[in-house]
This record gives C-alpha cells, structure tokens and sequence, in this order.
C-alpha cells in the first residue's frame, strides 16, 4: 500500500455516519473512496454546496466545480448556496470535520498551510476559516518532505493558517492527537517503529500506553 | 426605464482606478463576456475584489494577463502563476483574505453593517495591525466592511427588472456583490421578462440590479 | 380634504419614479394611493419581500402579509427573502425613502415613535433600523395630538426611535425640511397661515423666502 | 436515520428554562401545531427569541397567554396587550431589540461571528450599557450574536433530508433560526422524498435541521 493510501484509508475511519465534512485536495479528498461499510456522510464544497459526489461520479456541466475548479456533481438531497452560507456553515460550527495537508504541523497545534514566504504564496483560500469553524480538524500528509525534511515540528516556521487549532495528525506512519499537554503518539502503522517515528518526527510527544497498530487492511 | 443595455454602454460605467467587484469561483461563475470586453476596452489601474485570479486565459486572470490591475483583494493566486510574477516583481499589489472573511466583509458592505467580528485568522499574519474585540471572554478581529465602484455579475437567468437566477456553484460571490456595489452589471445567459420568475425563486432581487447585458 | 389625506397626498410627492419605499402603518401606507402620474415606485415590506401591492388588490394568502400583519399580494417581479436580507436593503441603504408616523419629532431631526414609558410599549419593529438606514426620512403625521398638543418640538422628550435622522416632516399644516441649522419652513397647507403654524409648533423655525402653499389638489 | 418524527417526540428537546427560537411575523409563518402542542405539554420558564408575540390567540402569542415564558426577547409586542400586561405586571421580561439588529444576531449566531456592528440603535436606550466600535471615524453599536437551545421552525416544503423551502412571507426569521440553534424542529406543510427538490431552490440546507413533523 502506498503512503497516500495508508493516510487516506486511516482518516476514512474518522468519519461517522452523517458527518458533513469538509476535505482538502488531494489526499484528503481521495479519503472518501475508503468509506467505512455503513456510513455515509455529507460533503462540502466551500465555493458553495452541500452533496458533493465523489470524483469518479456523472459530471453534470461548467458551472458546477468543486473547490479545486474540477468539474463534479452533486447528489440527490444537495443544496447549493452563496459564498457567504458557505463560510457561515463552516465558520459557525456546522462542519463535522475538516480534512486538510499541511506544509508544516507543531505540538502545539499549530498548522500552516498557506504560504512559504518569497517563494510559493497560493493565498489561504478557505483553509483558514475551515480550521478556525470545523468541530475537528485533521492534518493527513505524508509524515515527512519529498527529501525526507521532518514537517511536525515543536513550532511551525512558516506563516500560520490557525494557532493551536489542529486535533489529529495522520500520516503514512502514525497517528496523533494534539492534547493541551502536547502529541500523543496513538497509533503507528503496520511495519513502523516508535523509533521511525521518532527519527522522522522533530516536534516531542509521548506514547500513549494503549498505543496500537493503525487497523487499516 | 429598461435594464437591458450593451455591453458597450454598461462598461462605460468601469473607470480607470476603479474598484471593480468581479464574481466567479476559479472562473465558474464569472462574467466572461464582460470581462473580454473590458479587456478590450483596456481599462486601466483597476483594484480587483475577487474570489481568485482564476487562469491566466480565464475569467479575472485575463485582467491580470492584460495588466488591467493594480491591486487584487483575493483569497487565493495559486491557479494563476502570472498573478505571482507581478506580485513578485512588485507590478501588482496583492491582498489575501480568507475566503470566508472576504465573503462576509462584503455581505456587510452591502447590509450597511461597519464590519465583522470572526475568529478566522486570529494568530495569523492576517490579524496584523487589525483590532481585536473581545466580546463575552472570547477574542475575534475587527474586519472591516468592502464596497466597490461598479459589480460584474454572471447570472443564469435575469427578468427585466434585474431579478436575478444563479445556477449551481456558478452562485457563489455573485449574489453577495450584487448587493455591495454602487453600479451593478449583470451578464445574464437568459432574460425573461419581468413576472416571469416566481418572488420566492429570485436570489437577487431586482432593486440591486442596475444593468443587465446578454451572456 | 380631511387632515390624512393632505398628508398623504402631500408625501405621494416626494415619490420618484423607480423609488424603492417603505412605507410606515397607517398615514404613510395611504400616500401609495396618491402616486403622481407616469410615477412608479417599489414597495419594501419589511417583514420580506419587495414589491408589495397596493391594498385593494387581490389578496392571495395567509402567508402573506405585510408588517401590519394584514394579508396582502406581490406585483410581477417582486422578491421574496428572509429578515436578514430584508434589513440588509434597509440597513444598506438600498432604501430610497421611508415616511414613519411620529409621538415626536424635534428641530434637530430626532424621532419618539416606538414607546411611551410607563405606558405604551408597542416596541420598535423594524423603525430603527428604517430610519438609520434609508437614504430619505421623511415623518408623516397630523400636526398635533388628538388633544391638540404639539408634537414637534424643541428636542424629544420621549426615549428616542433615531437621532439626527428625519430629513422632512410633512403634517396638515406645513411642510419642514429639517437642515444643519434647524427646521426650515417649506410649504404651509392651503388656507393655513403662518401664525397657525407657529401657535402648533414648539420647535423654532426658519421661513424659507420661497415658502410657498402646498401642491396639492 | 429518519427526520421525520411525531409532534411528541420532537417536543422532547424543549425543556424548562430553555431558550427557544420560534420563526414567524405576527403569525405568518410560525408553526402553530408545535406552539399548540408546547402549550399542551406546559414546559414553563422558557426564553423565547422571536420577532414579536403576535397575537394572544396566534402563535407565540399563545405561549405568553398560557405564562410560559419568563423573557422574550423580540422587536415588538404592540399586538399582543397580554404580553404588555405581564410585562407591566413583572411576570415577564420583555427585552426588546430592533428588528434588522435581531435579525443579524441570530444569523452572526448561527454563522459563528462574535456579534455585529450596526448604526441602528445610536443615540438611543437601545445603545445603553453596549460597546460602541469606531470604524474609520464612524460608530456602530456592538450587538452581539445570539444562540438557543431550540428553533421551531415553519417550512411550506421539506425533504427528507431537511431541505427546506419556505412560502412567501413566511420565510422571515424562519431559515435564521434553522442556523442558530443546537436543535432545529421543523413543522412542514409537506414532507417530499431526498432528490425531490432541486438544490438551487433549497431555502435552508437539511443539514440544519435535527427533525420534521408534518404541519
């Protein structure tokens, strides 16, 4: 299984039945093809719907995109809304969960995503209101950079997208909670050693005592 | 006095350093026609309020391909690598907003409201020198509210009194300019005659509307 | 012509074509009777919608009324929207005039229509935000109390509904525009002298040089 | 899950001392049968937020007769002398708030703003005892959000998934209180199947309402 795969299969297990979720592009949004057997939640799309269907769905026209500008459609039961609804969804508390990447990821929660200054400025888009609104907010990428540079560090060095707002961490090695004490190492995946975490992992955290093997098949 | 007018006429109401509302979400949802014309038109030292810069030969990334901007208040550049060039190189002020704050702040313009209180960007770099509120223990930054000259509006359909129809994510900012503008231009696929959308179906009411051309 | 009506006909001219009105309970709503001719404006009901038909119109249903709560119909290209939108046109200033009735109205533009302590507490409703928000005020009611009183004072001395906010007050008698430097006598009603005028009113005025009899007919 | 419940069961969230939003304007668009059955079950010492008491025989009105309200919380109470009464008497707390200003509170509630900054109220004994913000040397009068237990809520359509479209002038506070509440009960005229409604007409997206009774 590759790295993607693993952290998609893992954060399809957050989601319960009838979650509205909310995922970013790329491997958080692959994490809907892994749906558990028996739940099914609500996609949405920040530029402006509820009912999201999954990629591989009918593509309906132009004028209905999802938040990346792909074209998608939407499902029997969706509602479509203006800009303002859509962050009044997000921001007020009506998101269940938020899946995004990250750049870099710290102890303390804290989360940037957005931009690396003088070099990559994309703009923050909706992530910042996302993570600041969404009841639980997940960071899935993979553990470290293409060159092997660890990205959960004890404190983020580039421009935050929130402060002290992230809950999960999952990786291709493991799974963290961030707790007011700091990391908590909950769960490492198949074949992955405390030690490769560690070796991989600049940030500090403590195992949990009932750690176990992250159960994706 | 009929809403229905050219395309010629309506952007004679877009002056040079101007600031242009433009709706549209990575190009769904924005006014092509108006924009292609403008681009004609060359009108410059135009400030940009806007979702994104789209594509360099889509939507709003055509006005920053033809250098029509000196300024974009956008929430995302990332589609547009030439919207990064003139960043860098200093030709074009950028200003990145959250999107969720850059909607409200010009839902607010447009309900005469002096601003929003939101916990987004709290501990940011975007809450540099902006005030802090605290109401009821809980921290939240003062934004203030956007208004602009003239709004370019796509809509699915429009009647003749400028009630206006969104389609799908086409909807998106559209609805919320429409209401934060002193002059509202309106691309519109259909026109229908007044009466003919039912009240409880128009997403923009009429009374917002200033011109509407054929899209 | 009884006093309502040389009010109402009166306002009726302050209408212009294409106006976007709200129009107060009781004298305000029956100027709607008397547009100019060639005259077309759009009625804002503040409980939601735009478009309100005049009153002997068909009445369609229950579901909708106008802020009296009377049933009431919608002309073709009216617009339905919830409360917020509603005082967001009015907040906006996408309102171009409002005529309110008033308990008071003082020579610096302040209008009491909302609540007599102690006894009459009807509330606000939607006055406040009217006339912050629309771009003309105008005050439209008889020009004293039912026992004679005055009602257009030196300053309220009821608990205000906005201040600095009436920009013409138009009565059977007269008609003031309310400046920077206090009331300026406009217009005085057919076969009503000055003298009356003053004897009515406390507030102090200014004849404006070009006062002339009000137009109407 | 199904959101379609009895009266009974749906009335179960509504307990004492809570605070209860209620759609509707002078009765237009207020869910009589969940207010008759409230009356019926007689859970006492609720706040209620809502536009107005209506009348003594309609609506909320009928709560304030049956003296199940401690506070409300409304923009107006002149057609309903009972609640004057009890206002006068000491029996029941009337705040009473402009209505655009309550209007925006609820929605700032349900959108997760810290409150609004508005012009209505200034220089008046609404402003008493509030912050005032200066915003680019104009103020505006702090107003913060409001929240409450429970919304009932009158809808013309519902889906199954809670997709709600509402009729006329019964939509006024009806789809802001769908988005402030923690749980949202929806009295509708009619109950249609998932898919039946297009999701460009959805008024308030299902995903805010908790459960649906047939009205």
């Amino acid at each position: 299984m590759d790295a993607k795969t693993i952290i998609a299969k893992r954060v399809a297990q957050e989601f319960e039945d009838g979650y509205v979720v909310n995922l970013g592009i790329g491997i958080p949004t692959l994490a809907a093809d892994f749906l558990p057997t028996g739940i099914s939640v609500i996609l949405q799309s920040e530029n402006g719907f509820l009912g999201l269907a999954p990629l591989d769905g009918p593509v309906a026209d132009v004028d209905l995109v999802n938040a990346g500008g792909k074209a998608v459609s939407i499902i029997p039961g969706g509602a479509v809304f203006d800009s303002a609804m859509s962050f009044a969804i997000i921001r007020g508390g009506h998101v269940d969960m938020t899946v995004l990447g990250a750049l870099e990821v710290d102890q303390e929660g804290n989360l940037a995503n957005w931009m690396v200054p003088g070099k990559l400025v994309p703009g923050m888009g909706g992530a910042m209101d996302l993570v600041s609104g969404a009841k639980k907010v997940i960071v899935a990428m993979e553990h470290t950079t293409k060159d092997g540079s660890p990205k959960i560090l004890k404190k983020c060095t580039l421009p935050l997208t929130g402060k002290g707002v992230v809950n999960f961490i999952i990786t291709n090695l493991c799974v963290f909670e961030v707790t007011p004490a700091g990391l908590l190492l909950l769960e490492i995946a198949p074949g992955v050693t405390v030690d490769e975490v560690r070796t991989n992992t600049v940030a500090e955290f403590v195992i949990k005592p009932q750690m176990c093997t992250m159960p994706i098949v | 006095m009929s809403k229905i007018t050219t395309i010629e006429q309506a952007l004679e109401f877009v002056q040079e350093n101007m600031t242009v509302m433009i709706g549209g979400f990575l190009g769904a949802g924005t006014p092509e026609r108006l924009i292609d014309a403008l681009v004609n038109k060359g009108t410059k030292n135009l400030t940009c309020i806007a979702n994104d810069t789209a594509m360099p030969d889509k939507g709003i990334g055509k006005l920053v391909v033809s250098r029509q901007l000196k300024k974009a208040v956008v929430s995302h550049i990332g589609t547009n690598p030439e919207t990064g060039r003139q960043m860098n190189t200093g030709e074009l002020e950028v200003e990145l907003i959250p999107q969720g704050t850059l909607a409200e702040q010009i839902r607010a313009g447009g309900a005469g409201l002096g601003g929003i209180l939101t916990p987004t960007g709290l501990g940011t770099i975007v809450a540099e020198g902006k005030e802090v509120i605290t109401v009821d223990g809980r921290e939240f930054l003062l934004e203030k509210s956007l208004k602009a000259d003239v709004a370019l509006i796509k809509a699915h359909t429009a009647d003749t009194a400028g009630n206006l129809i969104f389609y799908r994510s086409a909807r998106n900012f559209n609805p919320l300019m429409a209401m934060a503008a002193k002059v509202v231009i309106v691309e519109a696929e259909n026109i229908v005659e007044k009466g003919q959308i039912d009240p409880d179906q128009v997403m923009t009411p009429g009374i917002f509307v200033d011109w509407i051309i054929k899209g």
